[in-house]
């Protein structure tokens, strides 16, 4: 460890700039040990700090759930919303103020399950909104209920039998509403979920990154992987790199850039042509 | 005049609070006593405080919370603060041993270090049934139910080793001398 | 059988031997147990649980199933509750028996999502637009919530319309050793004594609601939130739209006195009347009790019907007792307080709130302050 | 000379054991009492952050020596 | 015309089956002269003739919008719901009584709109429900205001400059959230809208038909074709016959049926499987 | 200037003049003229018209966008208010300004879609779970309606929390000629006088709100709609979360004299008093000023501001003018007059409703009858 | 005493009913009275009935709708039955002559079939504008209004040929004798 | 001989024209009145039905001669 009063010191951090997007004084945070979550957040402001953003330029958007905590720990204009009610709020402000980098990041109940409408019609609209999904297939934060997208099969706190029904695909999902940038990635490789958000980020529409995260404390505990370095595992396991969310390989599950049309016009600055009008 | 027993546990999530007044409430109903329980959990549900709060009286019930703990139960000292309505004089606060350097001694005299976790560590390898010997040691300190009940109340929850493991530990809890 | 239960666990029970078959909901702090609880029972009774993909979801599919003969309820907290408003006239308009079970938290909005209030009150009677017919009853304890979960799941099939119970956090959460008496069953649909083609589903009989056709039985009547004649087609002939929603909001004026319960205790010579719901109620018994065992004269109501509202009952009671004054103890700023204030329109009792919302149930200290200094 | 070190912010550090998992050098190891990541052997850092990339609590901050190569 | 009373007629209706399908005393409908949701329920009702169907083995579901009031005049038990709820009210029906034939008839506001949640997860869990959408690219019972699938530039009477937005496309949304049948018809094909939706009903599963359809009176009278004949010539000329909603043709709309999955278990049949457990 | 105008339109020229930079809404009848005008208006005052998905997303739109510094409302009738009332609470709780115009018309449900109904004032009052604080103001005429829309914008803004108009479908699709007076224009937004450290956006500044910092400014506050201290930040400790909702539920009292509204007609030496808002209050003047003709001792008062109501002043009036009896024509079951009576707790006058709900006014001939012999 | 005219116009949807009844107020606006327009739709608004009310009065208008018509202008007669308690025996009922085997008898005895549209037919070559024939027969009917105020009115809403067919039908009801 | 005849319930139909569009034989006019479909040459008809399956308003019936082939 380094001891800041030796004199031979002359160690610096590496990465010390992300920190003027953490609010510190907040930390530590409400998640449990091992919740991807931190992850994630972790890799979003690694961007917010290589794109050289501005806090106060940055309005970072969330609902209700672990996942919409995130918006008390991040130094930035920050919304917490209600359940599935992010998007149309960043979708106001966006609208509003064309000049603001508009972040929202979504837990899998709340992007795609209360908040589905809001999501298909932000895709559909192409609004300038860097939409986040933090899938840990799980209602986290009200005690590991089924979620869309949850697997058919697995256990949760409401499908004691395993859950019956067939999973939500976030992408196909994005792709079916005409989100004009589509990824998927997850946690056990976090630099890669850095890469792609920051080209979410700089992406000038409606980006949908979806980053499979782990619940340790519910969805891992109840299907088996209560250690967060199983569910890690699982993933690198579980998925391979494809073109689309339709590859099939050994019932897999797809990843990486699945869409990037940069040539649909975003929202917040066509409608201005009818101010010119 | 009507016995009332309030009880009030303290921890982090995890540590087992919620069922230690679980299992505390079903061995008192088995006397049949009324018993309720609450439970205060943080906005998120891990890693914060849990606290629970147990009252047990052989006549009906209304406030549903602890008044004045007869019992306080510390695995965290973080909740303490809180607390602080809900004891007097009368309060006798067991702490785990953990606890010694957080100052507790500014919330009353009757207040007891307690092992619990260094006991279900050392002596049943599971620190995780700490909140057993608390269980234990606070029903010695209450002297209401007998450890035929407390094995009963066991017994609904827990089968095979599992019942075994708690069972020691809540006796470790019961035969506690103070040290 | 004395058996600890968790008060949100004691509703799923209570429903389950109702005779509930389906349940719809999404889950929310401090409901979630209910909906747990049913997940793991109906599949057991041939019943069905379903988690939808939001409430409105959820309340809509509680209409679909109870419409194709499943009784059927939902539960949820105030967030939830809010959004079910729409549906919930709709099933008051369409005549479809369905049951809400709001678990009050602290609001509004998210507010302190696992702690509680009782703010939800009026929102109960009066959160969707427009007049409609609605019974809201409120428990106190596991028990309680155990019978009053079957009552409206009973009053709702037999009037045809939402009925709310308005739980709140403590009572669904609490544990508590309770001995359940024998449950209340829901009425079985019956097929209706006129032939399809006689049939008028918003016609009364004996002043009541028509009986509701299972399907597949040659019934093909329509269905309609709008305006509607007694057939069940829209309508906006001004005498068929009174008629239709004077009969709405007379049927259940017309049971009033077998909806309306609530609990006296110690009224007699009481020169302080106590009146509290919900959790509060429990807690102010607990005040009065140990009062009048200082030789206080003090006395309480415990309403369990929230709406229809006990008014003239309340007046009665007054005018028999006369009080010097009214106590309300309540999480909230005042609501039910207001309908106290307002059933006692032309007494000249001062009726004083003790209102406090930060999480906790008001202390015992708070209303023995106001009953006896107030 | 080590070019690199490490720390972890025990305030922060919630033991979940993901440094350990990734750090290709066995730098971390959990300690007894509470199970938290303790850089035992940070002289073997080589930089490569990915401790710092996937700690969720914000615990880890690796250090460079001021003119070193990467 | 036939005189009845001709002795020498001995002339039969082709069709007359389908009237046991109206409820007659309810018409003249509502709908304007040349409304297409008329020629559609003519071939819903055609089908239910053709398969034989009961009246009361069919239940019949709709919200609100000029489209909500087809469940008036079928002779079916029909419910009239609120708008955008028709589905997850289906699904309610559908789980306590999978053997009724649930069919739900939604508008493109009703259905893409306001019910966009609804209708995505609907197919998410493949609930056995045939969901017929009337697209008529506007909200027609309001008034005329812009719908999600209004074509970009569009006039309604909320884009008096134009419909700034793009449009949502109701097949790749069905087909991205998970949907097990998905085709899209027009009303200037009368007979293949029927052929279509026969397929829809018989499939064991959820079943979307997109039915592209006039709203003289506002879209037409909005964008130059103020007459049902010119929609109709509009749609013969501006769709093709294509394999995928993908599938691109000099600008024009893919008609077809893109979807037809047989394997995916229907959700109210897979969760009796719990009862016997 | 004196020109015919809809009321709907004047609704949104209201808006327009006082300095509404966006709407978001969904069309429902008989408020969609709003949105069609606005949706041809806004562009050209530099300002935004969203078409949402739903309502829900509509009032979220707007919460964001007023977030971002754009004026912005939303209008609607019956089932959009229904569906947007969680977030109405929390646009409450994160003190953020919104206006919600509320067209009515006769509900429950779908009801009549394009006739009128005044039964959701009791919604528009308690209508989210929780209590909070509002402001809901209703016109009776096209004049006013351009008034109190501007009024509510104003107020929102102020107060930082929801506003809401409650016109209905007389009001809003009548045409009448108008005469606009001065708008009242919405405050503007300025920086706090505190640098970004030191803000608090949820301290009180003078008691009152503090203002919203404009984004891009160097404010990096945190909004949020749980329960939290002055910083934003969510918390639950007791005592801080008495604070926020006992500052919530009392900064609308603290403006009570301003924001009260009324108007009296004909008051002195009145035997009757009619007590009538919205549509109706506008009728129930025609009927007084005619019998007041005819030598008939009766007075009126037409509320503006429904909430907070004006129970003081509507006892002092009482007080002073004692009047026999009190007559509330309203087109639902009594709403309004719930509240007068409650107003009146201690005073031992009756007060007789007239109520008809059918999709028209109710004729003056039943409010005369009412006076006369009710 | 106050001076009110309630004119009451029922038709089908599409029959200019609700343009007939603004400019009817538009033109008593002008001389400086107070006017109020309602219109009532039917759930569906198309086909279905459409009725307009008029009220102009040279004081406050408060009920907003007709009470007792001084005019009842009739394209259809399936809204009469609904309006009737809107008549009285002053009321002058204006019917399309298309009506004439509807039993309008029966709603009263000032009762004129106006042939409104066959005149706009045959003299104007456009039926569409019959509705603004039927309006020239109601200010005649009145009587308040000069030709130049409905002019005024009308030019502020069309413009050239339009206007010109307007003002043309106008003229038309206005200078009709009877017949 | 016809095989087929065709009537229009001129109580539903709403002059719409669609008959007019798609009959293959020229079979409907619109009546000059109120532009309702008249089926001025019903002897014509071949019997496709193409008028009855678009007619939005269920106006039409299309019959065949018993026993005649289609
Ligand atoms: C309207 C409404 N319904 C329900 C809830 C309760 N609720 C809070 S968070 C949550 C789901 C959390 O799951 P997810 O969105 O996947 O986020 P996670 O906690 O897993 O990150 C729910 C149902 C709520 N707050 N509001
Ligand atoms: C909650 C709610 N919002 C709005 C409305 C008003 N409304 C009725 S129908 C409709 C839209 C109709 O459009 P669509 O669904 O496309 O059906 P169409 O009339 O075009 O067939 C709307 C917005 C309503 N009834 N309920
Ligand atoms: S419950 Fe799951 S998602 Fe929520 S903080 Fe814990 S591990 Fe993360
Ligand atoms: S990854 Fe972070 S939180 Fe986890 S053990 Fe290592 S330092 Fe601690
Ligand atoms: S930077 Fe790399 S080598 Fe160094 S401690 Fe972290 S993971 Fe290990
Ligand atoms: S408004 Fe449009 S969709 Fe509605 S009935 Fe008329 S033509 Fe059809
Ligand atoms: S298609 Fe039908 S409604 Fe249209 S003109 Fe022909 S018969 Fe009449
Ligand atoms: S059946 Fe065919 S040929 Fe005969 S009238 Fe109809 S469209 Fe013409
Ligand atoms: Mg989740
Ligand atoms: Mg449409």
């Amino acid at each position: 460890m380094v001891n800041e009063n030796d004199a031979e010191a002359s160690f610096v951090p590496m990465s010390s700039a992300p920190d003027k997007w953490l609010r510190k004084e907040h930390l530590p945070h409400i998640w449990c040990p091992g919740c991807g979550i931190g992850t994630i957040l972790r890799q979003v402001i690694e961007q917010f700090t290589k794109l050289g953003w501005k806090n106060d330029d940055v309005v970072f958007v969330t609902g209700i759930g672990c996942t919409g905590r995130a918006s008390g720990y991040v130094n930035a204009q920050t919304l917490h919303t209600i359940h599935g009610r992010a998007l149309p709020t960043a979708t106001g402000i966006k609208m509003a103020r064309p000049d603001m980098h508009v972040v929202a990041m979504l837990g899998d109940g709340d992007g795609v399950g209360i908040g589905g409408n809001h999501f298909i019609h932000a895709a559909k609209r192409n609004i300038g909104v860097t939409a986040i999904v933090v899938n840990n297939r799980i209602y986290g934060m009200t005690g590991g209920q089924v979620s869309p997208t949850t697997p058919q099969g697995s256990k949760s706190t409401t499908t004691p039998y395993g859950n019956v029904e067939p999973s939500m695909d976030v992408c196909k999902l994005a792709l079916g509403a005409g989100a004009t940038f589509v990824a998927r990635v997850h946690t056990a490789n976090p630099v890669y979920v850095g890469q792609i958000i920051g080209r979410a980020l700089q992406h000038d529409g409606f980006a949908v990154v979806e980053v499979l995260s782990q619940c340790p404390t519910y969805f891992g505990r109840f299907n088996g992987m209560p250690d967060p370095v199983q569910m890690l595992q699982w993933f690198k396991e579980n998925t391979f790199m494809a073109k689309s969310p339709e590859d099939e390989k050994e019932g897999k599950i797809p990843i990486g850039v699945f869409k990037d049309d940069k040539t649909t016009p975003e929202l917040s600055k066509s409608y201005r042509n009818l101010w010119e009008a | 005049m009507a016995m009332r027993r309030e009880v009030y546990i303290v921890g982090s999530g995890g540590q087992g609070v919620v069922l230690m007044g679980a299992l505390l409430a079903e061995a008192y109903a088995l006397k049949n006593w009324n018993v309720v329980q609450t439970v205060v959990y943080d906005a998120a549900q891990r890693g914060g405080l849990a606290r629970a709060e147990v009252v047990m009286s052989d006549s009906e019930i209304y406030y549903p919370k602890v008044r004045k703990a007869d019992v306080i139960v510390a695995f965290a000292a973080d909740a303490l603060p809180g607390a602080r309505p809900k004891m007097d004089e009368h309060t006798v606060i067991l702490a785990d041993e953990s606890l010694k350097d957080k100052n507790l001694e500014q919330y009353g005299t009757k207040l007891l270090f307690v092992p619990f976790e260094r006991w279900a560590k050392e002596e049943l390898h599971s620190s995780r049934v700490m909140n057993m010997v608390a269980l234990g040691r606070v029903l010695k300190t209450l002297g209401d139910v007998s450890i035929d009940e407390v094995e009963q109340a066991l017994k609904e929850r827990f089968k095979g080793d599992l019942f075994k493991l708690n069972m020691a530990a809540v006796k470790i809890g019961l035969e506690a001398s103070e040290f | 059988m004395n058996r600890i239960v968790m008060g949100d666990v004691a509703c799923a029970m209570g429903a389950i031997d109702a005779g509930l078959r389906f349940y719809a909901g999404y889950p929310i702090t401090p409901s979630s147990e209910i909906a747990e609880t049913l997940s793991e029972m109906l599949p057991k009774h041939q019943g069905i649980y379903l988690q939808m993909e939001d409430e409105i979801g959820s309340i809509m599919a509680v209409i679909g199933a109870s419409y194709a003969g499943f009784p059927a309820m939902t539960a949820t907290s105030g967030p939830g509750f809010s959004l079910m408003q729409e549906a919930i006239g709709y099933a008051a308009m369409a005549e479809i028996p369905i049951t809400i079970v709001n678990v009050m938290r602290a609001g509004p909005s998210t507010g302190l999502a696992t702690q509680i209030g009782e703010g939800d009150l009026m929102q109960a009677i009066w959160g969707t637009h427009g007049d409609h017919p609605v019974a809201v009853f409120s428990p106190g304890n596991v028990r309680e919530f155990y019978i009053y979960t079957q009552k409206a799941l009973y009053w709702a099939e037999k009037l045809r319309m939402p009925t709310i119970v308005l739980a709140d956090e403590v009572v669904g959460h609490m544990r508590q050793n309770v001995d359940f008496p024998e449950p209340i069953v829901i009425p079985e649909r019956t097929l209706p004594n006129v032939p399809p083609e006689k049939y008028l589903p918003y016609a009364t009989e004996n002043g009541d609601v028509m009986p509701l056709p299972p399907l597949g039985k040659g019934y093909t009547w329509h269905v309609t939130g709008s305006a509607h004649t007694e057939n069940g087609f829209p309508t906006i002939r001004p005498d068929k739209v009174k008629e239709l929603l004077d009969r709405l909001n007379t049927k259940v004026q017309r049971h009033r006195n077998e909806l309306i319960e609530y609990e006296t205790f110690m009224l007699e010579d009481a020169e302080t009347l106590v009146i509290s719901f919900a959790s509060m109620g429990r807690v102010s018994k607990g005040v009065v009790s140990e009062l009048r065992e200082q030789g206080y004269k003090v006395g309480l109501i415990r309403p369990f019907t929230m709406w229809p509202f006990f008014k003239d009952e309340l007046s009665n009671i007054v005018s028999n007792v006369h009080p010097k004054k009214i106590v309300v103890p309540e999480i909230n700023y005042g609501q039910l307080r207001l309908l106290v204030e307002w059933a006692l329109k032309g007494f000249d009792i001062p009726v004083i709130g003790v209102n406090l919302v930060n999480g906790d149930l008001i202390p015992p200290e708070m209303i023995e302050e106001a009953i006896l200094h107030g | 000379m080590n070019k690199f070190d490490v720390s972890v912010d025990t305030r922060l550090c919630k033991a979940c054991g993901l440094c350990v998992l990734v750090c290709p050098k066995k730098v971390f190891e959990l300690r007894d009492e509470d199970g938290k990541s303790v850089p035992v052997n940070a002289l073997a850092c080589i930089g490569c952050t990915q401790c710092y990339q996937i700690c969720p609590d914000f615990a880890i901050t690796v250090y460079k020596k001021e003119g070193a190569l990467a």
